[in-house]
């Protein structure tokens, strides 16, 4: 079995339509064309007649969930998610960024998405591997059963392995290369703060030239700041335009609070996220 | 040479730094190699806090909260244990070494405990050496083209 | 009119490492850049484009002013100088060589001069590098539209392509000419290759890629008149992450912010690229900015590339290398919004 | 490189610090150049700005406060600001003593068009804070040689409160002379106040100033602006004789880095002065 994204593109559109016909909702967050089709954009339906330019292929790998923050508080929005935007709108409905009842969601089962810019596929290496959305009010598609699983996690094993100094001299490596364009934490969908914390300048938490410590600065924070929020999607790292891997240090951080909190992030709209709660017996072992 | 190791304290205004006030006023003996920052609660530790003070040099950083349950703000430290869990997985995702991290739960009256840990850990972070990873050393002068 | 083996590039780079700095693109994980070369070998002519554009051999992203001290008067503030050797500047693609002699109208040649620019780029010799005739595009660049040709040796000193193994290099500028001239890893050309060269830059402004008629004045007034139509520019920025990325691959844009970084009390100031799409770019210490919105600062970076620019110094401020578009992480195509602009 | 570069600023000293309101968050810094050619380099007009530069803080770009025929210094009215992000380098100066030695980057900008308002009768309008390079514009016109040169002059001037008038020494001075008219008015008066009250549109409207061989000059925050505008048009001021100064983001102050543009103009080097004509071929873009 394969995804049939022809037939996901018409669902989606058919229920866009719907919505925005019966105004259930002012916008719809999906994919349209680009300049040409292996580069679909995040594409916004605000009436009936956009939702022509709608389309789904294996190339729509944005996150949507980006978008959402951006409309004011309780606007309708419709919004189209895979497996890994599904779990960035339930942690942006535990941070209390978006209402639950403000959101139509169209849950997208997809596997075998491909990396617009590399054309490679993106799987459990770069995101979390999921195939079926966790929360949705529609599932265009059908679940998808029977793929094999893979922890996301498995990608960790060669760095956890390393030594300490081999891990800095690979860290140092690829941090040195990032130029600030901070294109991670725009595409990120957890990445909502106005004024990010390396824009400010009191305190001056880094230095606006991309020099090796405020490089570090900047991306060391940026993961402690999506400690238990990252939902690895991967977006970071393939809006990256000099590669740098961060969903390494991601996936780290969050296979780490998943084994000292027992929660993943973006699973269930109940939880509050790991790191702004506690529970009174959380071990002091977790310090060791 | 002999290596001095510089470490900053972050102490928690109502215990561990009340401990260590009791530690000085007990005239207890411990090794000067710490510089203590005060804040209010163990909570009010910014991540970055740690981050920025071994880029600027600090050889170890020691974190000094009431005990959990303790907490003048009742949950404060009970955030800041989780928080600072991740700030150690972080560093040493990173490659500092662990032992250059420590949180400590000190409560006022604990003025002998508070001087040894700082005894221990001075010796574990000399130990371990000058921390040249994070430090900046100078201002560097790239010449990115 | 020279030439030399393709296989033999090691060897000119060798001799232009003797005469100064070489700097010519080099395989990276993310692709190809350019950096100042240590080692002859590292040279390496099979790429399409880089990733970054070669402005940074004119205007790095991180230039330093002065040194100061905290601690000390203002006096003591000592001005960093530029000790710059000649700089070889190897195999740049038409498209960006045209976008040195865009940026040159900005940072010296209107105005107050821009004493960094200005030497940096009297000490470069640029070797322009014909793209592939047979493959000249790879669907993001537009180039052509622009008017500049797969072949086009303007803005370049010394303009090189290849024909087959071989590399032909001609002079185009007084400055190329006594480099060339002055050059021993190379052999003359034959007639017969001057033919060929003199061919493939006519043949290259014939190629045609992602074509729309367009006249600067016609595409300035169009945005022009577009400015207030908010829902335009919202449309169009809907998308739009307004991240730095766009901005900081592109060979025309020359924003950049003055910064004083200190470490304890030694500091410098210098100059850092800024962005348009940051939201702090416009940001007035009294709080007001003007843009606050995405769609503000994308119409801002829209319009000024080709809209205020072609007002305020004739030219369209855009080369059509298609970086931008390249590195977008939402995929987003600026052609695809002119083209859209003139349609509305 | 370090000689004749215009990134680089020129040492300077703060021989005199006033405080101008009761609020005591703008003061006025009267800087002397430590070097002397400097001095002579710095030839300015009424309305240009310079960026003040502090070392470790920054640059800020400041309106030059003083007229061109006052000698030995130049005068910086700044307010210390801070309402968003924490204004570095205005906070650092208002921490400072006399005798401090700070940078200064100028001058930098246009002008009032003084050519242009020659032979004219000026009506200069001035709201709170920005007063600043109005009163450049006032003094270099008042000047014993240069008065002749200008027909009336009629200044408006409003704060919120009394204790919020910029020059409060100046205004007095100026009220004595025949040779202008000058209208102080305060949003709302205290005790002591025994001048006019009255928001800046509505005095602008009793004065009624002639729009014949007349300029009207004005500097205000926005809402001032907003509401004084309509007031010239009906009197009958066109839009090339009203004039006003634009306030920008800026770094460098000479065109270069490209953030003050509002359309095609730099406001740092193409303005920062703009009669309404010129801006109404402009966006709305600030």
């Amino acid at each position: 079995m394969s995804i049939n994204f022809k037939q996901i593109e018409e669902k989606l559109k058919s229920e866009a339509t719907k919505l925005l016909e019966e105004g259930k909702v002012g916008v719809v967050l999906a994919y349209g064309k680009g300049y040409d089709e292996n580069h679909p954009l995040p594409f916004v339906a605000r009436k009936a007649s956009d939702v022509e330019n709608i389309v789904f292929n294996e190339y729509c790998t944005a996150n949507m969930a980006r978008y959402i923050v951006r409309y004011p508080r309780g606007t309708k929005i419709a919004i189209a998610v895979k497996a890994a935007d599904s779990r960035a709108v339930i942690q942006l409905i535990q941070e209390d960024k978006v209402k639950r009842e403000d959101l139509v969601i169209l849950g997208i089962p997809a596997y075998g998405m491909k990396n617009a810019k590399t054309g490679e596929v993106v799987d459990s290496k770069t995101t979390c591997g999921m195939y079926n959305p966790v929360i949705y009010d529609t599932l265009l598609g059908e679940e998808v059963h029977g793929q094999s699983v893979v922890s996301p996690y498995d990608v960790l094993a060669e760095y956890e392995a390393m030594d300490k100094e081999a891990r800095w001299a690979f860290w140092k490596k690829e941090l040195d290369k990032c130029i600030r364009c901070y294109a991670c934490r725009k595409a990120c969908p957890m990445c909502y703060c106005d004024p990010c914390f390396i824009d400010q300048n009191k305190p001056k938490w880094g230095e606006k030239s991309p020099e090796s410590h405020g490089n570090l600065m900047y991306h060391l924070t940026r993961f402690h700041h999506l400690a238990g929020r990252c939902i690895d999607c991967g977006e970071c790292s393939r809006a990256c335009p000099v590669d740098i891997p961060l969903y390494l240090f991601h996936k780290k951080v969050a296979k780490d609070c998943e084994e000292m909190f027992g929660q993943a992030a973006g699973m269930s709209i109940e939880d509050k996220p790991a790191l702004v709660n506690f529970r009174v017996e959380d071990s002091d072992k977790i310090l060791e | 040479m002999d290596f001095e190791p510089k470490i900053l304290g972050i102490a928690c205004n109502w215990c561990t730094y009340t401990g260590a006030d009791l530690a000085g006023t007990t005239r207890l003996q411990y090794p000067q190699n710490l510089r203590v920052v005060r804040v209010m609660c163990s909570s009010r530790i910014n991540p970055s806090f740690i981050f920025r003070a071994f880029q600027l040099g600090a050889d170890g950083v020691l974190v000094g909260g009431c005990h959990p349950g303790d907490c003048h703000y009742n949950t404060g430290n009970l955030y800041a244990r989780r928080r600072l869990a991740v700030t150690r997985k972080i560093l040493e995702f990173a490659g500092i070494e662990p032992g250059r991290f420590r949180v400590e739960w000190i409560s006022a009256s604990e003025g002998n405990k508070f001087a040894e840990v700082v005894t221990e850990f001075t010796e574990q972070v000399r130990n371990l050496g000058p921390q040249t990873k994070f430090k900046i050393e100078q201002l560097p002068t790239p010449e990115k083209i | 009119m020279k030439k030399t083996s393709i296989n033999k590039i090691s060897d000119l780079a060798a001799e232009l490492l003797g005469k100064g700095t070489l700097v010519a693109p080099v395989k990276e994980d993310a692709g190809f850049n350019f950096r100042e070369i240590s080692n002859a070998g590292q040279v390496d002519l099979n790429f399409y484009n880089t990733l970054m554009s070669p402005k940074s051999a004119f205007f790095p992203q991180t230039e330093d002013f002065v040194r100061y001290d905290k601690n000390k008067s203002v006096l003591d503030a000592q001005c960093v100088d530029l000790n710059l050797k000649p700089v070889f500047l190897f195999g740049v693609r038409p498209c960006d060589a045209k976008s040195f002699q865009i940026m040159d109208i900005h940072f010296s040649g209107t105005g107050v001069v821009d004493p960094y620019w200005k030497k940096r780029r009297e000490a470069t010799t640029v070797f322009g590098y014909a793209f592939d005739i047979n493959t000249p595009a790879d669907g993001a660049d537009f180039y052509s539209t622009l008017n500049i040709g797969a072949a086009d040796p303007e803005g370049s000193d010394v303009f090189m392509m290849k024909r087959g193994d071989e590399l032909l290099l001609k002079a185009v500028t007084p400055k190329g000419e006594t480099l060339l001239a002055s050059l021993t890893s190379l052999a003359d050309a034959s007639a017969d290759e001057q033919k060929y060269f003199d061919d493939t830059v006519a043949a290259g402004r014939d190629f045609k890629t992602r074509f729309t008629c367009v006249d600067d004045k016609v595409i300035a007034k169009k945005l022009e008149d577009l400015f207030h139509k908010t829902e335009f520019w919202e449309k169009i920025s809907d998308a739009c992450l307004s991240c730095g990325a766009c901005t900081f691959v592109c060979p025309t844009c020359y924003c950049f912010d003055i910064c004083d970084e200190t470490l304890f009390s030694k500091g410098v100031r210098r100059r850092v690229w800024d962005a348009c799409m940051f939201t702090d770019f416009t940001l007035e210490a009294s709080g007001h900015n003007p843009r606050t919105k995405v769609y503000q600062r994308l119409r801002q970076k829209i319009c000024h590339k080709y809209s205020f620019h072609v007002r305020k110094y004739g030219v369209i401020s855009c080369v059509g290398c298609g970086r931008c578009t390249r590195n977008c992480p939402v995929n987003i195509d600026i052609f695809s919004i002119v083209d859209e602009a003139l349609k509305a | 490189m370090c000689s004749n570069n215009p990134y680089i600023p020129m040492p300077v000293e703060i021989i005199k610090i006033i405080d101008e309101v009761d609020t005591h968050d703008i003061k006025s810094f009267r800087l002397k150049f430590m070097n002397k050619e400097d001095e002579a380099k710095f030839k300015y007009l009424p309305g240009q700005f310079s960026e003040l530069s502090i070392y470790g803080r920054g640059e800020s770009p400041i309106g030059i406060a003083s007229s061109p025929t006052e000698e030995g210094y130049v005068e910086f009215t700044v307010q210390r600001a801070g309402a968003i992000q924490p204004g570095l380098v205005t906070a650092a100066l208002h921490d400072m003593d006399e005798g401090a030695k700070i940078g200064l980057r100028g001058p930098l900008g246009n002008s009032w068009p003084i050519e242009f308002l020659e032979k004219k009768n000026i009506v200069v309008v001035g709201g709170g804070f920005a007063f600043t390079t109005l009163r450049s514009l006032i003094n270099y016109m008042l000047h014993k040689d240069n008065r002749s040169r200008f027909g009336e002059i009629t200044v408006i001037y409003g704060a919120r409160t009394p204790g919020l008038l910029l020059y409060k020494d100046e205004l007095a001075a100026w009220e004595k002379r025949d040779d202008i008219k000058t209208i102080i008015t305060v949003d709302k008066g205290d005790e002591t106040w025994k001048g006019r009250e009255g928001f800046v549109p509505a005095v602008c409207k009793d004065a009624a100033p002639s729009p014949n061989n007349a300029v009207a000059v004005i500097c205000g925050p926005p809402v001032m602006i907003k509401f004084t505008l309509p007031v010239f048009f009906e009197l009958g001021f066109s839009k090339e004789n009203i004039l006003t100064s634009l306030e920008m983001r800026m770094k460098c102050g000479i065109g270069k880095c490209g953030r003050c543009n509002v359309g095609y103009k730099y406001v740092c080097s193409d303005g920062p002065v703009f009669s309404l004509a010129e801006l109404d071929e402009l966006p709305r873009d600030f």
